[in-house]
């Protein structure tokens, strides 16, 4: 115990919604320096806990304590007020602004009158971008024009701006492909005194990070932990109270004389620069790839979001040019995309509807829906998941996003097809449930159906893939298989170094 | 391993976008789509009628478009914020019936008759607001009862067309300054200039960004609350001031005037290239908007359009105008994008 | 508690925050009260309390001629509402409706002869036209990407232009006797109305929740992006969608053709904001992607009530309109989610 | 967009374009020689009255010799007064003759119509008046409809009972003045009751439904007052059942027949026809030309047209194309039960057939005949025919019926 009061406390904090405990008396410290993680599932009360100690949400009762003094933030704007700031998961950008807008808003600096001076505001923003070493992106940049990883860029950049005294970031690394600029900026906001809350799902970020983690189970702190003395097995045990299954590289034993269920020949167009590939039946075949390598592309052509403007595509040896998402589920490919929110859910349905959705025809009669044939048809496809059957009467937006995330591996399981496009369908979903979607996905697989996956994570496609595929400029620049996929090569591959030496000069010099 | 940032040396960024940038954002906007749409009719109404190009001509059109320009104006910022508001039909009737009851002449009558159109407008507003942002009903159905409750008290006050009003505010505010400026019209421009000033502040960027993302404004540490309420307000009172204008016009009360605007403003926003689902727009735009469907019914006139078949051109052209915008995005975005 | 709740929360507190979320598995029965099925019981039971307490406004009210006038003469909202509250489904708006009416009547008084016997295939015939201009309205919304509040705005104008040239200015005609038949003659003592519109509230509710047609509205409606994605035909949907409110717009011009045994231009006036109001009244998300067709009828038998009792008053009518409006917005605030909300939380206890 | 989404889009944007210079220019390109130029503006043309009253407009313009020598043109308004005061603008612009007009409202086209005046334009009102006192306004409006019918139906109710009285357009001044007119006789008498109040906006549809809610609430009423769209009430009636009642309401051919209708008689029927006649707009219209071509020296003001006005035994049916002997109805399945009969007279306009008033087309044969060298003035009514002025002391004089109980 240090004689200074912690940076950042908080005392027997609850919060409920009706009848619903979403946080339970729980209390944390935070001292100036220290980057601290919270651990837990989806629904462990990560968010929570991150709405209240950013103002969005008051608790119904507990204390918190800012430098000694009592800290209640009654609105996100009181909190950076108080040198408290947010880069909050669901990223808190409006597509409509500019960069520099975002940046500064709601306060963006005046000109003459006290009216906000456009001018004046970028330059501000450019002074922010450039002190978080996002000079590639330009202050008067439209947010809708940036990928996600700059959009997850500026909104963390712009918490560090405003977190003189804590900075809490949720789920940082989501869409983030270049951890190391993240971690450079949080050691040095640290060096400054700033105190870090850091919730992530991805534990060897949080060891890199964090001396001590904070574990939360059913809205309730379970354990303060030091690290660097806990195993990951421990840790994982804390935040689900089990033991983790068994973890290690897929074993089937793949035969390599089968048919190929897909393959691309030199497809191109839509950013595309002749692509070929092949996905074989009863094969996973991971994709890895910088941001913007082309990879969105890839699979929206491949369902016909993106028109291709020559190449073929094969899909179980016949030729087929996907116009729209139902063709390509007609021909047997199904989608699982990338922005849950945006392109999966549909808030308003039920899960047992969301998940029998693309295909209700089938299981209608002469049109007409049977709520307990749909039903008992959702609960089929949600087994595959490990989703639990109850959640299938409920709203699917008053899920958590992993449940939100299986019943979406459900629905594209269901369409009946051989083929599987995923799309980073583990992102921003918790240890338990991913361990719940390997597993989904290598069933599929040994039950002969094909598997394209890509993913941001590379333990993922170390782990699952039979074969991995590097994409670099928009085409396959490497090819990894069994053994050979293994982080480091995937990481040099990544940036355009390849094996072989002659083809790194010549991308270098492409 | 940081590819992308350590690659990127302290380049510096243009803070302002180049001319060419604007000039293809302003094209690709509503309201570059509207300004042409209303030269070429404006091109095809002296084409056909000598007197178009005329001073008379020009009053004439300012002063019937300016009440549904500025109710209109008042309308977008509601829309931009994602809202539907029904009350303008309202508001324009009970200030009319108000400003006939009870004429105020002279100059200073005319500031005061202002002043209570503006508050009547302002106080319906801050009822719309507080339904829609603090009591969370659907805008389009709080504003519903409220259009109805202000077209009752429009009846209560004035149970038939009838009044005077003021004949300062019916004379003098429709005529023209220095022969050629329609009085009327400095409201109009009033109203443009306090939207670009608008623009410039919190509140401005606020209605976009709560209109485009509620959740992201939130979050970014916009009251998104004070922003609705405030644009309700401030809506209400430019129905007022439309109100106010259309009594100036008409110089005497009806209770049934606001009834016509309900549509006509929807429609001067759509025109405008406003978004009707939020976030993207311009007040200025729908000025413009409003001032083409009234210049339309002149081009029919003058074109000689048979009477019962005037509305087929209506439809066409409301049509046409919004096809015209969406392949110009399109072509400028394409630009944009390669 | 969770990832599940969306950012908004604190901004829309009431609806998402209070609603089960995984940890509470505690109680099926109320996650599975829907809250279009709470709106839709409070709207008729809105409806029954002002009926009874009509009673007090005049002795003759509240009985079940009463009843019966408001059915026959909500039964034109009903249907009419029932295409807008398809359109308002799928997250857009119908404003060609009042043209539609009018045309649907002016065309069954002016080919079906009274004396004939043709009614029968023209009426499907009469109708496949209106679905055709409605059809033209979802063609602007999804090939040339029209807004659909400006396509609608502009189908409306040109059909009621068109339907002016044709009669040029003078329906003529009568209505065949089938429809006259719909409107007013009894079946054992009861309306025939009655029964016609508990067979369409039956079939619309029926098409809206239990057919994957009225699946894929909704899903459209939600989240028009996931849908394209999820493989839905997006766009035959929205067309058929507007080809649906057409036609039932049509329908009701014919049914009110019957009604007043003939057709006039502006009969279709009187009927775009009440039919967004009952939706609306209904639930239903003026936004898209939810709604039920029983709490829509229920939406318009409450204005329509709300104008019979209204009427009685002996006050005028500017101060008629005054409590006309206060009454919707009282009943808009006691259908408000915050309520129901508070009725869940009481039921799951 | 793919490329031929594009391409149609385009295809559409050029065709209606293509469309609409086309239709536009056909007209103006027509030569003038030494035409009157007349214009019709008119508000809404959805019911039969409006289209009635502009059918005769257009049958009298193309009956010899105005065929040769007038140009109409019709504009319909809608209704939105702004809309009718661009109209007249743009009427005034094109150095129009006269307009001959059914005015949106009674106030808000004073100033146009001001301006117009001073640049020589001869404005005509019809039917619906305007208080610019450089206006004509030719209307049956001061003749005391609403009085004469209250009257009436005071009469047939034998001084006593509950009645409706359904009306026209709320915040209107013709209804308005109607409604007052009734009042002060209906005020006269203690036994009167009235029950209930509603708006039915002139429409026979409207007046149905809004009689089925007022009946809703008193099944028992004993008379109703009507104005136009009472052929709705009388279908509200029987809708509910086989008794009716006593009732005053306008000139639709139905309600005629009705009136006329033994079996109805027998079931509580009784009553007047009065009300708005379209034919003065065809009155006004020739009026306009005497004044145009010099036959007439005519000062602005108040003209006022004759109530019409048909007692249940009073209905007598045409054998013809127009009014001849004294009948003032047509058989069923001649014209619709929403045709405004009172579209012709015999002394006025002779002109006329029924193929006029519904097609807008001249009779065969017919020549515009000259009118009557009387003009009767209208009284002042403040808000309606003028603005500042006082109305007569007498201004609800019965004229047509005589009180035949007393209070």
């Amino acid at each position: 115990m240090s004689v200074s009061p912690p940076r950042l406390q908080a005392v027997a904090v609850t919060k409920s919604y009706g009848a619903t405990t979403a946080l339970e008396n729980v209390s944390l410290d935070l001292a100036a320096g220290e980057v601290h993680a919270v651990l837990g599932e989806n629904g462990a009360g990560k968010s929570t806990l991150v709405k209240i100690l950013s103002g969005v949400i008051a608790p119904n009762s507990g204390q918190m304590r800012l430098d000694g003094a009592v800290y209640a933030p009654h609105s996100i704007l009181h909190a950076r007020q108080a040198g408290v700031a947010t880069a909050f998961q669901e990223l808190s950008l409006a597509p409509n602004l500019t960069v520099a807008e975002a940046l500064l808003l709601p306060a963006m600096k005046r000109g003459a009158f006290g009216l906000v001076s456009p001018y004046q505001t970028a330059r501000a923003a450019a002074e922010i971008l450039h002190r978080y070493r996002l000079d590639d992106v330009s202050p008067i940049a439209g947010i809708a024009s940036l990928s996600l990883a700059h959009r997850q860029r500026l909104e963390i950049a712009r918490a560090m701006h405003y977190a003189e005294k804590v900075l809490i970031l949720d789920e940082p690394t989501a869409a983030l492909t270049d951890v190391e600029w993240l971690f450079d900026l949080v050691r040095s906001t640290t060096a400054a005194g700033t105190a870090v809350l850091y919730i992530s799902h991805r534990l060897a970020e949080v060891r890199t990070l964090c001396k001590q983690a904070t574990v939360l189970r059913n809205g309730r702190s379970v354990a303060s932990v030091g690290l660097s003395d806990a195993s990951d097995a421990d840790i994982f045990e804390l935040m689900v109270g089990r033991t983790e299954m068994a973890h290690g590289r897929r074993t089937h034993s793949f035969a390599r004389e089968t048919r190929s269920a897909l393959e691309l020949n030199n497809v191109t167009g839509a950013k595309l620069k002749g692509v070929t590939l092949d996905v074989k039946e009863g094969e996973i075949v991971g994709i890895a790839a910088l941001e913007g390598q082309g990879q969105r592309e890839l699979f929206r052509t491949l369902v016909g979001l993106d028109k291709a403007t020559s190449g073929q595509i094969l899909v179980g040896g016949k030729p087929v040019q996907p116009k729209s998402p139902r063709h390509a589920i007609a021909a047997g490919l199904s989608f699982l995309p990338e922005e849950r929110k945006v392109e999966g859910i549909f808030s308003t349905l039920s899960t047992a509807a969301n998940i029998v959705l693309p295909v209700i025809q089938n299981i209608s009669r002469t049109g007409f829906v049977w709520p307990a044939l749909e039903r008992h048809s959702a609960a089929r496809a949600s087994e595959g998941v490990e989703l639990n059957p109850r959640y299938l009467d409920f709203r699917i937006a008053d899920l958590s996003g992993g449940n939100q995330q299986k019943a979406l591996l459900a629905r594209a399981m269901f369409t009946g097809a051989r083929t599987l496009l995923l799309y980073d369908p583990t992102r921003g979903v918790d240890v338990g449930t991913k361990q719940a979607i390997y597993a989904a996905i290598q069933a599929f697989a040994d039950r002969g159906g094909s598997v394209l996956l890509y993913s941001s994570e590379l333990t993922e496609l170390t782990r699952l893939a039979d074969r991995c595929l590097v994409l670099y400029g928009a085409r396959i620049f490497e090819q990894f298989t069994g053994e050979a996929i293994e982080e480091r090569a995937l990481v040099a591959a990544l940036t355009g170094h390849s094996r072989d030496p002659a083809k790194s000069k010549r991308e270098a010099a492409a | 391993m940081s590819i992308l940032a350590t690659k990127a040396a302290a380049t510096s960024h243009r803070l302002a976008p180049s001319m060419p940038a604007r000039a293809k954002a302003l094209l690709a906007s509503g309201t570059g789509i509207i300004i042409v749409l209303y030269i070429i009719l404006y091109g095809l109404y002296s084409i056909w009628d000598p007197t178009a190009l005329t001073a008379d001509t020009v009053l004439n059109l300012t002063n019937n478009a300016v009440p549904l320009a500025i109710a209109a104006a008042g309308q977008t910022l509601i829309v931009l914020s994602r809202g539907f508001d029904l009350s303008v039909a309202g508001v324009i009737s009970l200030t009319n019936v108000i400003m006939a009851a009870y004429p105020l002449d002279g100059p200073l009558g005319a500031v005061e008759s202002l002043a209570i159109c503006l508050a009547i407008g302002g106080v319906v507003g801050l009822v719309n607001g507080f339904l829609v942002a603090v009591l969370r009903l659907q805008s389009i159905a709080a504003t519903l009862a409220t259009m109805i409750i202000c077209q009752g008290l429009s009846l209560v006050i004035l149970d038939a067309p009838g009044g005077t009003v003021a004949d300062f505010i019916s004379y003098d505010l429709t005529d023209v300054l220095f022969g050629v400026i329609p009085i009327s019209g400095l409201f109009v421009a009033a109203v443009v200039v306090l939207w670009m000033i608008c623009r410039r502040t919190a509140f401005g960027t606020g209605l976009y960004v709560v209109g485009a993302d509620e959740t992201a404004a939130h979050l970014s540490g916009i009251n998104v609350k004070r922003v609705r309420i405030l644009s309700f307000v401030i809506g209400g009172m430019l129905y007022g001031l439309a109100g106010f204008m259309l009594s100036a016009q008409t110089a005497t009360g009806n209770p049934n005037a606001g009834a016509s605007f309900l549509m006509l403003t929807f429609a001067a926003v759509a025109l405008g290239g406003t978004s009707l689902s939020g976030g993207r727009g311009s007040v200025i735009a729908s000025i413009i908007g409003a001032a083409t469907l009234m210049l339309l019914q002149k081009v029919l006139f003058a074109g000689g359009v048979s009477s019962f078949y005037t509305g087929i051109f209506q439809g066409v052209v409301l049509v046409l105008a919004v096809v015209f915008g969406n392949v110009v995005t399109h072509f400028v975005e394409r630009r944009g994008a390669t | 508690m969770t990832e599940a709740h969306p950012p908004g929360a604190t901004v829309a507190p009431a609806p998402r925050a209070q609603r089960q979320t995984e940890r509470v598995a505690d109680n099926r029965r109320t996650a599975r009260l829907r809250p279009e099925t709470i709106t839709a019981v409070c709207v008729f039971g809105i409806s029954i309390l002002l009926v009874l307490g009509s009673r007090f406004v005049s002795p003759a009210l509240g009985s079940w001629d009463h009843v019966n006038t408001i059915i026959l003469l909500a039964s034109f909202l009903i249907v009419v509402a029932f295409g807008q509250g398809i359109v308002i489904m799928i997250g857009g708006l119908d404003l060609s409706v009042p043209a539609l009416i009018t045309l649907g009547g002016v065309l069954t008084t002016s080919w079906i002869d009274a004396s004939s016997g043709m009614s029968l295939p023209l009426i499907p015939a009469i109708l496949l036209i209106c679905a055709c201009i409605g059809g033209i309205s979802g063609l602007g919304v999804t090939l040339l990407r029209i807004p659909p509040f400006i396509m609608t705005m502009a189908t409306g104008i040109i059909t009621a232009s068109a339907a002016l040239g044709l009669t040029s200015g003078t329906p003529r005609g009568a209505a065949p006797p089938i429809l006259t038949a719909l409107m007013k003659a009894s079946w054992i003592g009861i309306p025939v109305i009655l029964l016609f519109i508990l067979a369409f509230a039956i079939l619309g509710s029926v098409l809206q929740g239990r057919t994957s047609y009225g699946r894929r509205l909704t899903a459209i409606g939600a989240n028009p992006v996931a849908a394209h994605v999820a493989g839905i035909a997006v766009r035959s949907s929205v067309l058929i969608a507007y080809m649906l409110s057409a036609a039932a717009s049509g329908f009701a011009g014919m049914m009110l053709a019957g009604y007043a045994n003939g057709a006039t231009l502006r009969m279709g006036d009187d009927y775009l904001l009440p039919s967004i109001a009952a939706v609306v009244i209904g639930g239903s998300s003026i936004l898209g992607g939810s709604g039920s067709f029983v709490a829509t009828i229920g939406g318009a038998i409450l204005l329509t009530a709300l104008s019979t009792v209204i009427s009685a008053l002996g006050i005028p009518q500017g101060w008629r309109t005054v409590i006309e409006g206060s009454i919707i917005l009282i009943a808009l605030l006691l259908l408000r989610e915050n309520t129901f909300a508070f009725l869940r939380r009481r039921l799951a206890r | 967009m793919p490329n031929w989404k594009r391409k149609l889009s385009l295809c559409a944007a050029a065709l209606c374009t293509a469309a609409v210079s086309l239709s536009l220019t056909a007209p103006s390109a027509s030569a003038q020689d030494k035409k009157f130029k007349i214009y019709l503006s008119m508000s809404y043309s959805g019911n039969s009255w409006q289209s009635e009253a502009a059918n005769i407009v257009k049958a009298l313009a193309a009956t010899p010799p105005y065929d040769k020598t007038v140009e109409l043109t019709q504009v319909i308004s809608g209704t939105d007064p702004q809309a009718q005061i661009a109209a007249y603008e743009s009427m005034i612009a094109a150095k129009a003759d006269g307009i001959i007009s059914f005015p949106i409202s009674s106030t808000a086209l004073n100033r146009v119509i001001h301006k117009g005046c001073e640049k020589g334009v001869k404005f005509f009102m019809y039917d619906a008046t305007v208080t610019e006192p450089c206006a004509y306004n030719v209307s049956y409006i001061t003749a005391g409809f609403g009085e004469n019918s209250a009257q009436a139906l005071v009469n047939a109710l034998g001084g006593k009972g509950k009645i409706f009285l359904s009306r026209g357009v709320p915040g209107n001044s013709v209804d308005k003045r109607h409604t007052d007119g009734a009042m002060s006789v209906f005020k006269k008498y203690p036994g009167i009751q009235v029950v209930d109040e509603y708006y039915s906006f002139w429409d026979d549809r409207t007046t149905q439904q809004e009689t089925a809610k007022a009946l809703a609430a008193h099944p028992d009423v004993d008379g109703i007052w009507a104005q136009a769209g009472e052929y709705g009430a009388i279908q509200a009636l029987m809708d509910k059942g086989s008794k009716l009642v006593p009732m005053t309401g306008e000139n639709s051919n139905g309600f005629r027949l009705a009136l006329a209708n033994p079996d109805f008689q027998k079931r509580g029927l009784k009553g007047v026809s009065a009300g708005s006649p379209p034919a003065s707009a065809g009155y006004a219209f020739k009026l306009m030309m005497e004044a145009l071509t010099g036959k007439r020296d005519l000062k602005p003001g108040n003209i006022e047209y004759p109530l019409p006005w048909v007692p249940a035994d009073q209905v007598k049916l045409c054998k013809g194309q127009t009014f001849e002997d004294g009948c003032n109805a047509f058989p069923e399945g001649v014209v619709p039960s929403s045709f405004v009969t009172e579209v012709f007279s015999p002394t006025l306009l002779p002109e006329l057939s029924i193929q006029s008033a519904l097609e807008g087309k001249p009779t065969p044969g017919a020549t515009i005949q000259p009118l009557p060298a009387d003009v009767p003035k209208a009284a002042d009514e403040p808000g309606i025919n003028c603005q500042k002025c006082e109305p007569p002391a007498d201004q609800y004089k019965l004229t047509k019926v005589q009180p035949t109980v007393n209070p």
